[in-house]
């Protein structure tokens, strides 16, 4: 059996920056204003990180799980997305959604624990999104199927949109990850699916997951193309994903990217990482941060000066800031909608529940309803 | 309320049994709408095990009739991606029985999509699902599964008992925007036909039927179970009101408290297992709401709490119109 | 027929909450029976996200607690194996709501093993799993699945609702010949402490407990409703007798029937979905056999009929000592 | 998307003996006696086949799934097992019962749905089985994880024990089969699996079930030796399985074995293969008969002689009968025996239904009881 003790991952994979940020292949062809907002979004993504951190700790918001030391995953593939396309995150694929615009203080009311109701209410989503993304799903592994049926749906269309999803290393022991990869050989379909590879499934390591020497050969029991890349090089990322998704848009059929990554930070506020993995993995680890990488690469190519790095953070800073005072002004949720959004069409039982809770919330008897006719 | 729907004389009909009225609804739906699309093992040239979707493929095509791996639970997860992504999906699994597997896109995401996205994404879907006993075939084939579905919030349940009342709520189940189970009690899908209306009709989705009225005894059954209600109705000395449920989820509770506040009396007639079977559910309902009504203790002629005996024993399992008729008996015979 | 059962005065004990009288009493059994074999992801290292575990793995070595890869599916189904080969093992899983991948392997082989082979394979095991809400978690960390448990034949149901209960009767359970599905109610994890006995010691699991007797309504309960029962036991003005339940399935009818029909009037609290929650059982039990008793309906306080909220309104979800207190007076005021 | 038209299996697969009987490769080293034991069995499956699709017809049994043409894949890879081990088969593995010498009527008689508690007070088992034989798995792919399972507890237990069990070609679809390898795996658990690849999931083609080009490469994602052999070669089954069983028995962990074969009739006694799949394709695999190419070996080789081959299957003919005439004499279940066997003790419930059963089978009203206190 494998051990706890440590081991790191092989380093076959396809990179295009080492971890200095010097280009070990060919760089993709991708333009400066895009490469800026990719640097852009990961920034933006480690700080709203620690800025929710802090709220936590203060009991702000309930539980949180950072994506630190993540950011190139979701960013790098994301890019790869064009309008019209669906995208699927687990709760670890903030940069994904803040690529595309997300409306950060959205976020952070759902972090607070917001009903979405009351969210659309007071935070409205403004215009059509350019690319659909689902609700962030907690249960794991999911969001791969659904993600595999909407592509379905392109294919038996006949359109070209592509459908992307996350899903984690320890998630890929799921069953409905296979199913659902077997689904998309099986029918073609446009999917790609990113295995965000970060070692570690709370306190479980990748190599106790599986006894295959790679996430990404998983894809071989079905048939569907797969590529395994520097998941900290957002360069590499992009590329595999790139390919990826217009191989999909062709009618080429479905693909599978394991990004090998590494999750610097516990799994989530309630863990504590210190009980089960040692310092010098760590360190290892923190050599490879995939925002010194790029911003390292950036740099020498010119496309950021020295004077523009703080000058970003500082703006994001202020938006996210920004985002949290309106965040903080969405009112606490009205407790009557939990009642929403089951059925299209009220039924007895609930209006005869909904009129028991409003009682109650009036400080009436919410049991005095002995015929069915509803409360006096 | 609720209300007896009746095909009307001068329409033009065709006599179908339960399983041709499915068949036709659903080729019926597939031309009146390009984004239906029924997904399934065994559904393409073979028309599924009970042939319900037999000559569909030639007709609309494998975009249409979507013939899949074995796995219930990539049907029902690949479905509600196509449903959110605006089809109207016709999922078959191949007896309910074999649901089970597909339980965590069930819970995870087809009955959560509409509610976790507050409303901004739409999961229309009907499931089928081949129902019910009676037909002496192997273990898992044969199971009465609604109590896993009625508990879960975010989906209907519906089980035709005729064939007309199978075109009426199949068409309206492919047309509603929420999730449906479509449960088809296979006992009945060849036994007996009716007259069915070649016009496109629905029924509503939430009414239960009065299958006959009076002034007794109320007997709450569906699908398989209609039919020895009746049977048991005409044998007993009592004038017995049958309510055809149809929805299983929502319940039609008007019906059920108008009902028995007439009659006094009740009985719960179903295949399910007693503990937490819906009799459980009705008759709470019915203490909760009607008690002063209650003339007698309401009885639960239902299946036992184990599990479905090989084929041998079946019969002695399955209620039939013996049993609806002793329960029925001892509710009047009691005196307080 | 039921007992209370209480440390006795001069036994050594320690004083524990919920959490720690788990892990004490598996470390317990762990010594007894070499057969003892812990499952579940996360469960070593760290001991499980509530650190149930915490400190076996060093004591016992990872072939006693084996730390597995992230399936619900896949942990019951090799428990079942393992069971099958004379192991009593008990699986963790992390939430009730993450147990619905697991429902294929809980239906074909856990429940159904044992019947199945007419009684020559067994299956002991214990399904550990945190259950129910109070603890302000995110999605699925809150729910009450009881219902598709104890509507499945083949497995038993228990639920503790104090530290000395906890130790009683998980030792029980693990030593028990059925599978056994022991839910955990987080809320009480951590809350207070008892003293508990060094010694071994288990409880019946087919006895409900009379908390406190009374005379004038019966308030049927379990888990970390119990307290909440309590509460409003004190702020009434009428006096309740207190069951909780502690095995969900099988239930203890006698002791049901045997309250109802001294007291007349029953509340049922629990915090699952009322729609087929465990009330309506209770509920259609005694309308079947101590109808003539009741001088009022029976009332359900228990949560709604929706998806477990988000944690800004899980207490307007959640039943507490004032919906308790108000289905009680509600009950007593009642006159026919 | 693949089309249902015909596709043959790709001939990449290890064999011992060519469709005529003849070596193509070193025969493995069985002994005379094991050689006619695996015959023997083979044709006893066969002829069990024949004689209860007789009574099938005849109304006698419900409905029955035949093994036909497919019976050198359990017969193989079953005599590879040594006492103790378990074996987890599901329903088209009758030669593996019979191997390890099922009782034909116990096997009748349930077929006729005779209650398991019945078959064991009328044909009670003879003395301890060599091999552990789970009942037949109906509900597909689940046992594989069980077989895992208990694997786990021999591994665990520094035991020797092997556990091999057995799945279609659609049954890989299911997550189960995937969750199930991966902790063998993981635990290298000694687990051998067994794809009997008929071709056919009841209507669906193999080659519609996956993308894959092989099942046996599906392993790949758990890191798990595999193997291809033809499975209508009951030689090269048996090779392959024995290294796979030894393997495990060694302490060195899971293998999973594809044997290619064919499913020579319909799925099961309700199906109607005709509808979709022809004759061609049929007539392909015929010359491809199991039975026929061991028997030509074992005729070439002098294990057999021409006379013996009718004399066996008298024999077996013979047996069988007395097998159906012994199931004809267990009566017809007890209808109370639906309640043995859930809880290990009586329960509140249990009684009272009981008494309900029993009102009912005297006739009276089981509904009398107003009280709890049971009927009067
Ligand atoms: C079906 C299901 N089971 C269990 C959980 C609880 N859980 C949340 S995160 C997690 C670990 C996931 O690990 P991995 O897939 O590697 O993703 P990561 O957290 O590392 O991004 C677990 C077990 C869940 N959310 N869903
Ligand atoms: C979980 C589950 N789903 C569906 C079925 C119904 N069913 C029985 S056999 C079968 C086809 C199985 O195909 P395969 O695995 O290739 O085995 P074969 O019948 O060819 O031996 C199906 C769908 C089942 N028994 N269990
Ligand atoms: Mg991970
Ligand atoms: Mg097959």
């Amino acid at each position: 059996m494998a051990q706890w003790t440590e081991r790191r991952p092989s380093e076959e994979f396809y990179r295009v920056l080492d971890p200095d940020g010097k280009p070990v292949n060919d760089v993709p062809d991708v333009d400066e204003s895009t490469l800026r907002r990719m640097y852009r979004t990961m920034v933006e993504s480690r700080l709203f990180d620690e800025k929710t951190l802090a709220m936590q700790r203060r009991g702000e918001v309930s539980i949180i799980a950072r994506t630190t030391g993540e950011e190139a995953v979701s960013c790098g593939s994301a890019a790869a997305l064009e309008a019209g396309d669906w995208c699927f995150p687990s709760y670890r694929q903030t940069p994904a959604a803040l690529y595309w615009g997300a409306d950060k203080a959205r976020a952070v009311a759902a972090l607070m624990g917001t009903e979405p109701e009351t969210i659309d209410e007071h935070l409205p989503l403004e215009g059509e999104p350019e690319v659909n993304f689902t609700p962030v799903y907690v249960p794991l592994a999911v969001n791969v199927t659904n993600a595999v049926g909407t592509a379905m749906t392109d294919r038996f269309r006949g359109t070209d949109g592509v459908s992307l999803s996350y899903i984690g290393d320890g998630s890929t022991s799921q069953g409905d990850f296979h199913e659902a990869l077997n689904f998309a050989g099986v029918f073609e379909a446009p999917a790609v699916t990113v295995c965000q590879n970060n070692q570690w499934a709370i306190s479980v390591p990748s190599h106790r997951q599986t006894a295959a020497e790679t996430i990404a050969q998983k894809a071989e029991a079905h048939g569907v193309p797969h590529e395994r890349v520097d998941g900290n090089d957002v360069l590499a990322v992009y590329e595999a994903s790139r390919e990826a998704v217009d191989r999909a848009r062709r009618g080429e059929g479905p693909s599978f990217i394991e990004a090998v990554t590494y999750r610097m930070v516990e799994h989530n506020t309630a863990d504590e990482e210190s009980v089960y993995r040692n310092e010098t993995e760590e360190e290892y680890w923190e050599d490879k941060d995939p925002i010194d990488r790029f911003e390292a690469y950036l740099l020498s190519e010119g496309v950021l000066a020295v004077d523009d790095l703080e000058e970003i953070r500082e703006e994001i800073r202020e938006e996210i800031q920004e985002a949290v005072d309106r965040a903080r002004e969405v009112p606490v949720s009205d407790p009557e909608e939990m009642f929403e959004h089951h059925l299209h069409e009220s039924t007895w039982k609930r209006d005869h529940q909904r009129a028991e809770l409003q009682a109650e919330r009036r400080g009436e008897n919410p049991f005095t309803d002995f015929t069915g006719e509803g409360l006096q | 309320m609720s209300s007896q729907v009746d095909a009307t004389a001068d329409e033009a009909t065709e006599e179908m049994n339960v399983v041709t009225a499915v068949k036709e609804t659903l080729r019926q739906e597939m031309h009146r709408d390009e984004h239906v699309r029924l997904l399934g093992y065994d559904i393409g040239p073979i028309g599924g095990v009970f042939r319900a979707t037999e000559g569909l493929l030639e007709e609309f095509g494998e975009e249409r009739v979507v013939d899949t791996p074995l796995s219930e639970n990539g049907i029902l997860g690949t479905a509600v991606g196509m449903a959110m992504r605006g089809d109207r999906v016709v999922p078959e699994i191949q007896f309910t029985g074999f649901f089970y597997p597909a339980f965590g896109q069930f819970m995870y995401t087809l009955v959560k999509m509409y509610e976790r996205s507050g409303g901004n994404l739409e999961v229309p879907m009907t499931v089928r699902m081949p129902y019910s006993g009676g037909i002496k075939s192997s273990e898992y084939h044969s199971e009465s599964t609604e109590t896993y579905l009625v508990h879960t919030p975010g989906c209907r349940v519906v089980v035709p008992s005729t064939p007309y009342e199978t075109k009426g709520l199949l068409a309206a189940s492919i047309r509603n925007d929420d999730p449906v189970f479509f449960l088809e009690p296979k006992k009945i899908y060849r036994g007996s036909t009716e007259p069915v209306p070649d016009e496109e009709y629905t029924l509503p989705l939430d009414e239960a039927r009065y299958v006959r009225r009076g002034e007794d005894i109320t007997v709450y059954c569906w699908g398989a179970m209609v039919r020895h209600a009746e049977t048991a109705a005409d044998n007993v000395d009592a004038d017995v009101e049958i309510v055809d449920l149809r929805t299983l989820s929502p319940l039609d509770v008007e019906t059920i408290l108008e009902s028995v506040k007439k009659t006094g009396r009740a009985v719960v007639l179903h295949e399910a297992r007693r503990t937490l079977g819906l009799g459980a559910e009705i008759s709470a309902l019915i203490n909760e709401y009607a008690l002063d009504h209650l003339h007698a203790p309401i009885k639960r002629a239902t299946g036992y709490d184990v599990h479905f005996p090989g084929h041998q024993i079946e019969d002695d399992y399955l209620p039939d119109a013996q049993r609806a008729q002793y329960a029925i008996e001892a509710v009047m015979e009691y005196e307080f």
